[in-house]
């Protein structure tokens, strides 16, 4: 794309598409949230389309950004290279394109990505068991086999608490869809097999924690809950008397702030014809007890 | 023996079951346990609540795919009429959850009746629109986050357990199982026990005969449909209650399950026959299914395989016992 | 005497159709009025008006001296008019007391729960007391057509209604039931309620009834006392025109052989060891007793049921049909007993009905269909039956029974059928189509065609056949040529009385 | 005039969608720029696929809900066979494509007509089981991932445009519109002027009356399965080559929209009626209003709404027109 003139950008207000994963998500409606901030900040006008974790859909509305003549477009794409001929048909009609939370690494039309690495919340996870686990003991992971972020959370887990010397011993408790009930099911089940004796559970989502913690209780168990996301009820949880004695740690990402940089990364380019970096991994943290009020 | 013979044949659907319940007991050291039997009846009592709803629009010759729509936006509005009283006790709790399943069930399976019977939409389509709108509305109104932050009274009814032992320091009993067990038998009995439930019937069997016997079937079509939500409704408040939490993607897909146990159960999608107790067998075949699977740690993906081959199997399989009786 | 109930000056118009214009009749208490007419006369719209199923667009219903305009069923049946619909009125998946009994449950426990004891015991007496065999407990969609006709008049006979209304109650009935029939509208009268019957049926009106009222076009013409007229006056009151002998029998020469049947046996015992054979230029009449499985021979030798043994032979060669397409194709046609059931898409157009069976044969290059010889054909044959209808794109659920029957033929005939079968063929069909439609079966088997003709109506059977076989228990009970045959030695040979005889 | 009025009775659902096209067009300014235009007729392909197989087994009374399912299967089918060939021109894409479709089509439908004309298993539970069997194959040979790596020209079919210029650099007219239209066309012509058409509706129609009149009422419905699932199949590798990768989750819940659309055209519920043309009318008014509403930027939460309620509208609006006619 041609680098727009100085003068006509400081007057034209930029229009910016984004595509989020889906708005059943509260993490991406966070990640709205920051956009839409951003997009008071820094005066642009945005369009946030609803992507329903399907790439066909995400594809149409690439498409349709297009035909609405948007100045750039920044989407999540929900695996990798789901979306790339639309983006490259986007990028040949001169309009540069983003991406945030998932990347494609099929295409290099993208102008920068903005989201948190996956692989390193998996680390932080597995160290967190680690840290929760006695030695010897069972722990669990309720993962969501299909979006990559999942799949690299699931990997750094897996490698942390495999190096580990505490000798734990790994279960694979179920893929859970997403769907918080089904992975309250998925828990029982497994502590229904495992006599109640997991020792900690790490859900790659926090729906998996909701349901998770429902399970733990009704089973009686005490086994530990780390949730991954960093959303509102998470928090709420952790701090709960009750809920707290369970779900006590959360890797949590910072939607909000990919939301901003982003929208900022998008401004950036079109009024200097380039980005200062073009993978921007915002670190994920850990949240307990300690930290979860702020 | 030739009695037992055909009372087999005529309940080839139990005998499914036992198989089942045999076939995971050998090859899992937990089915039998009482922790994995007590979380299999808690586990079934969503499909059941939805089973039983379903039972009564299919006899009708009708179908309801609103029905996991109808039970995540009433367990949303649950949670959030929850919300306003912090200190609620476990006696207001199941308050709510009740008035807020009749609530929304029965707008929205008034919502149904009423386009089917006055203006004429068939079911399908009726409740495909429903369904859609349901699930909206549920998004719009907790702006797509669960609504959380509920006391833990709210969970009594949906995770609580009774008969606390020594080595059960949580209960032995599920409370949603025996709740699900009073309403089912209720819903059992009104069907077949009570006039109304014999209009259900005869509707389904023959709108037109019923019509010209002096059944308002219009009444009998709209009752029907706002049970079915109430249902739908109820199922969607336990969950809420479950998780201690309202959850705008819950139960999402859950209709075709509903609707597969409620035929395994031998009810006829065409109408005019069916029972809520038969349908039972139907919900727990589903249960066994999914548990046993869970416990032998079959993946997701096989999961879907399995239980698609088994419903047709075992519709398959019952249906030519019976053809043969 | 003060009518029960009166009909005045009643209009009602369909969309597009004036079914009934300023009819006015008064019925009385303690008498059988008929109302005779046309197929499409009226007569069911008229009842229906009555009875609360449709709103009259003019005129008014008096009933015990007061004006009444019922909205529904319930309101009628509440006031005491109770209905036997034409269409048969029975849902399958209930048992024979809970049809009997539906929409008037007894009830127990705060008036919720079903008092099903009482009513299986009260629906058994009534059964009993008119002599049918039929269990209160049985489920209706195991009865046969006949015995489900005799529930819905249980049904009534539970009501104790002032008002009995029965539309066509006979025509799926054979002479047993219809005694029993009538036993049961003698205690009716005798018990002073009006009874509105309706039948295609002379015999039936003469036998019973006290009073006619005949229908053309929707208006009334005539109320007789049925002591003072003859059955001709009647016809040509209805018909509007004199009609001669409507059986018109007439001459035929058999031919060669077309059809032979040896020792067809079903496979559930539905016939037994059943031989006979048909030629060409010849009608067979079947008779029997409802039930005594004629239908079942005629749709084992359509390929359309399984037989277990016996020998069909088509023109002398041995043929076995596995399904009706092998049996169109040597030629044979089957109409059926029940039109609206297995012998038409009602929702289609007369066009597409006819040529269904022939559409293959009848194709454009890859199967593309010849829609100019669908219109040709359609509406020749339209013409050469006189079907009566605006057209051959008219959807034939709006014809008269008679002309439905007449579109039946004309698919059949279309296909090229050498042997036709008919399955009470005339059933609910008025007198005048009944002529036309037997004057057609004479053209067919003049032009070398046979035909199986399968009927209840005995007058039916004896004037037209060349041959009449009949049956009994699945069994063929004998054979009479037309000439030695009368009622009463057809009855003797198919009742069950005869059987030692 | 009189006649211009019943036509319009007749087909008050293009007149509705003419009206939809007009708000859009008034309401936004980019609606009927050609882009947008060209985006929407190349949108509506696949569920104008899945529609016009729906309308073939709707026609026979039927119903089969596994079509999102079958997409799924033969997107990642055709893009693990595409792998085997990294140097394909266009051509041995499109071959490719069309034999995918044609053997993963021609198996689940061959299944799902199996199932219901001789196992006598009703539709609605055959093709359930379908859609989860399908989807749980789909995961299974990919691993839950999306197959990608494949080349360019792979998505020539999908993705591609034809009449390429300045202001245009992808081309104008989309191939997937035109590769849509053909198939449609003759498939509405299979169903509307030849003698297997005319069976379809025989058999709909009345299933006895069919097979007393000669026609093989099992093979018409064994076909128009096939037909069904090789066009579901079909629209499932368009998506495949449109995002130039096979998604195991694609497709998922289509097959909501595109019984919606068949029903909005006019095909009723309950077979013997019902046109592939006009089907099409259905799915544009689907394809209308999402697009129009993503460009009002109304949120996706009361689109749900709208589209349920506009779905109901259609159907109701639609009928008490035909019945004062
Ligand atoms: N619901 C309806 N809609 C439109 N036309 C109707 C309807 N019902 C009856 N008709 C028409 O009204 C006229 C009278 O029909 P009706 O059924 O009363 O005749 P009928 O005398 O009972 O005939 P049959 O002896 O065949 O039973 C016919 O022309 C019929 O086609
Ligand atoms: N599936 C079956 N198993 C056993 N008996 C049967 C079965 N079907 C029919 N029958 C018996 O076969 C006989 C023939 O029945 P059906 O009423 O069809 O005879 P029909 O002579 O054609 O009567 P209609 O005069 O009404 O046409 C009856 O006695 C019936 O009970
Ligand atoms: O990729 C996303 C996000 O990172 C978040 O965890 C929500 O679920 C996943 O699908
Ligand atoms: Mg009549
Ligand atoms: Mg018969």
């Amino acid at each position: 794309a041609e680098k727009p003139a100085e003068g006509d950008s400081a007057k034209k207000e930029l229009t910016l598409g984004f595509i989020v994963g889906s708005r059943e998500h509260v993490f991406y409606n966070l990640i709205e949230e920051g956009i839409m901030t951003a997009s008071k900040d820094l005066g642009f006008k945005a369009i946030v389309l609803d992507g329903e974790l399907d790439s066909n859909v995400t594809s149409d509305h690439i498409n349709n950004l297009v035909a609405q003549g948007v100045d750039a477009i920044a989407l999540s794409c929900n695996d990798p290279g789901g979306t790339t001929p639309a983006m490259e048909a986007a990028d040949k009609e001169g309009i540069p394109v983003f991406t945030f939370d998932c990347t494609s690494d099929v295409t290099d039309v993208v102008k920068c990505f903005v989201g948190t690495d996956n692989v390193e919340g998996g680390r932080l996870g597995g160290q967190e068991t680690v840290r929760l686990a006695e030695a010897g003991k069972t722990v669990g992971i309720i993962n969501f086999d299909e979006p990559q972020s999942c799949i690299d959370r699931r990997t750094g887990w897996e490698e942390v608490v495999k190096a580990s010397d505490k000798k734990l011993n790994i279960i694979d408790i179920g893929n859970y869809e997403g769907d918080a009930a089904k992975a309250e099911q998925l828990m029982s089940d497994a502590l229904s097999a495992n006599k109640n004796d997991i020792a900690v559970v790490f859900a790659v989502g926090d729906p998996a924690a909701t349901g998770a913690l429902a399970a733990i209780k009704a089973a009686g168990a005490d086994t530990k809950i780390i949730g991954f996301d960093g959303n509102p009820e998470a928090k709420a949880a952790i701090l709960d008397a009750e809920n707290g004695k369970y779900w006590v740690s959360e890797i949590s990402q910072n939607p909000i702030e990919i939301g901003k940089q982003i929208s900022q990364n998008m401004v950036d380019y079109l009024n200097n014809g380039s980005v200062a970096e073009s993978k921007i991994m915002i670190a994920p943290y850990i949240i307990t007890a300690e930290n979860a009020a702020k | 023996m030739e009695k037992l013979k055909a009372w087999l044949k005529k309940n080839m659907v139990i005998v499914f079951l036992i198989g089942l319940c045999i076939g995971f007991g050998v090859t899992t050291d937990t089915f039998f346990t009482t922790k994995n039997v007590m979380n299999l009846t808690s586990q079934m009592a969503i499909n059941a609540l939805l089973a039983t709803g379903l039972t009564y629009v299919i006899i009708l010759g009708g179908i309801d795919i609103s029905v996991g729509s109808v039970a995540a936006l009433a367990g949303v509005f649950s949670a959030m009429v929850g919300l306003m009283f912090p200190n609620m006790s476990v006696f207001l709790s199941i308050i709510i959850l009740i008035v807020s399943s009749l609530i929304i069930g029965g707008i929205c399976g008034f919502f149904n009746g009423i386009m089917i019977t006055k203006f004429k939409v068939v079911p399908m389509i009726t409740t495909l629109a429903t369904m859609t709108i349901a699930r909206g509305v549920t998004y719009i109104v907790t702006g797509g986050t669960a609504v959380f932050g509920l006391p833990t009274q709210f969970s009594w009814l949906g995770a609580g357990r009774l008969l606390v032992t020594d080595s059960h320091p949580n209960g032995i009993i599920p409370i949603i199982t025996l709740f699900t067990i009073i309403v089912v038998a209720l819903m059992h009995i009104l069907l077949s026990k009570t006039v109304f439930g014999r209009h259900v019937y005869a509707t389904g069997s023959n709108l037109q005969v019923a019509h010209l016997s002096g059944i308002n079937t219009n009444r009998v079509i709209l009752k029907s449909h706002i049970l079915c939500s109430i249902m739908a409704a109820l199922g969607g408040v336990l969950v809420a209650s479950k998780l201690q939490n309202g959850q705008p993607g819950a139960c999402e897909g859950y209709e075709m399950y509903a609707i597969a146990s409620t035929v395994l159960g031998g009810t006829s999608l065409s109408g005019g026959s069916g029972s809520v107790g038969r349908a039972m067998f139907g919900v727990a075949i589903i249960a066994v299914i999914n548990n046993g699977m869970n416990l032998l740690s079959i993946s997701s993906y096989w999961q879907k395989v399995v239980i698609g081959s088994i419903i047709l199997l075992a519709v398959i399989f019952d249906m030519s016992q019976k053809k043969k009786a | 005497m003060n009518p029960c109930l009166q009909v005045k000056n009643i209009s009602k118009r369909f969309l597009g159709v004036k079914a009934l214009t300023d009819v006015s009749i008064d019925f009385h208490s303690g008498e059988m009025h008929c109302l005779l007419g046309e197929n499409g006369a009226g007569k069911s719209t008229l009842i229906k008006i009555i009875s609360g199923v449709y709103d009259a667009t003019e005129g008014e219903v008096i009933f015990n001296g007061q004006k009444v305009s019922f909205q529904n069923p319930r309101q009628a049946l509440d006031a005491g008019i109770s209905v036997i619909h034409q269409e048969l009125s029975i849902a399958n998946d209930l048992t024979v007391a809970e049809n009997i009994f539906l929409g008037a449950e007894q009830r127990q426990g705060f008036k919720m729960l079903l008092d099903r004891k009482r009513m299986n015991k009260e629906a058994q007496e009534i059964l009993d007391f008119m002599k049918v065999d039929i269990q209160a407990t049985q489920i209706a969609r195991e009865l046969t057509a006949a015995q489900q006709q005799m529930v819905e008049i249980a049904k009534v006979m539970t009501k104790k209604a002032k008002v009995v209304i029965m539309d066509e109650p006979t025509s799926s009935l054979s002479g047993h039931e219809i005694n029993a029939l009538f036993e049961q509208i003698k205690i009716l009268k005798k018990q002073n309620v009006a009874i509105i019957y309706i039948t295609h049926r002379l015999k039936e009106m003469f036998e019973m009834g006290d009073r006619v009222t005949v229908l053309r076009d929707g208006c009334k013409v005539e109320t007789f006392n049925i002591a003072d007229v003859t059955e001709k006056e009647l016809v040509a009151s209805m018909v509007g025109r004199e009609i001669q002998d409507y059986y018109n029998r007439q001459e035929h020469t058999a031919k060669e052989e077309l059809l032979r049947v040896e020792g067809l046996t079903g496979k559930k015992g539905e016939f037994k060891n059943v031989s006979f054979r048909a030629c060409a230029g010849e009608i067979i009449g079947f008779a029997g007793l409802v039930g005594a499985g004629r239908t079942e021979v005629m749709e084992a030798i359509f390929g359309a049921r399984d037989y277990s043994s016996g020998k069909i032979f088509v023109s002398g060669k041995e043929v076995v049909f596995r399904n009706p397409i092998e049996a169109i194709n040597a030629h044979i046609g089957l109409v059926t007993e029940d039109r609206r059931r297995t012998g038409l898409m009602l929702n289609a157009m007369i066009k597409n009905n006819i040529v269904l069976p022939s559409l293959s044969k009848n194709s454009k290059k890859f199967g593309f269909l010849d829609l100019k010889w669908e219109k040709e054909v359609s509406e020749d044959y339209v013409d050469k039956l006189k079907v009566r209808t605006p057209g051959i794109n008219t959807v034939i659920a709006n014809l008269s029974g008679g002309n439905q029957q007449k579109v039946i033929l004309a698919k059949w005939l279309l296909a090229n059928s050498k042997i036709l079968i008919l399955d009470e063929p005339t059933r609910g069909i008025d007198v005048n189509a009944k002529s036309e439609f037997y004057a057609l079966m004479n053209a067919f088997v003049a032009n070398g065609g046979c035909i199986i003709m399968v009927s209840s109506e005995l007058p039916e059977v004896l004037g037209n056949s060349d041959r009449i076989i009949v049956m009994r228990e699945g069994e063929i009970a004998g054979e009479l040529h037309y000439k030695d045959a009368t009622e009463q030695n057809v009855i003797e040979l198919a009742s069950l009385n005869s059987k030692n005889t």
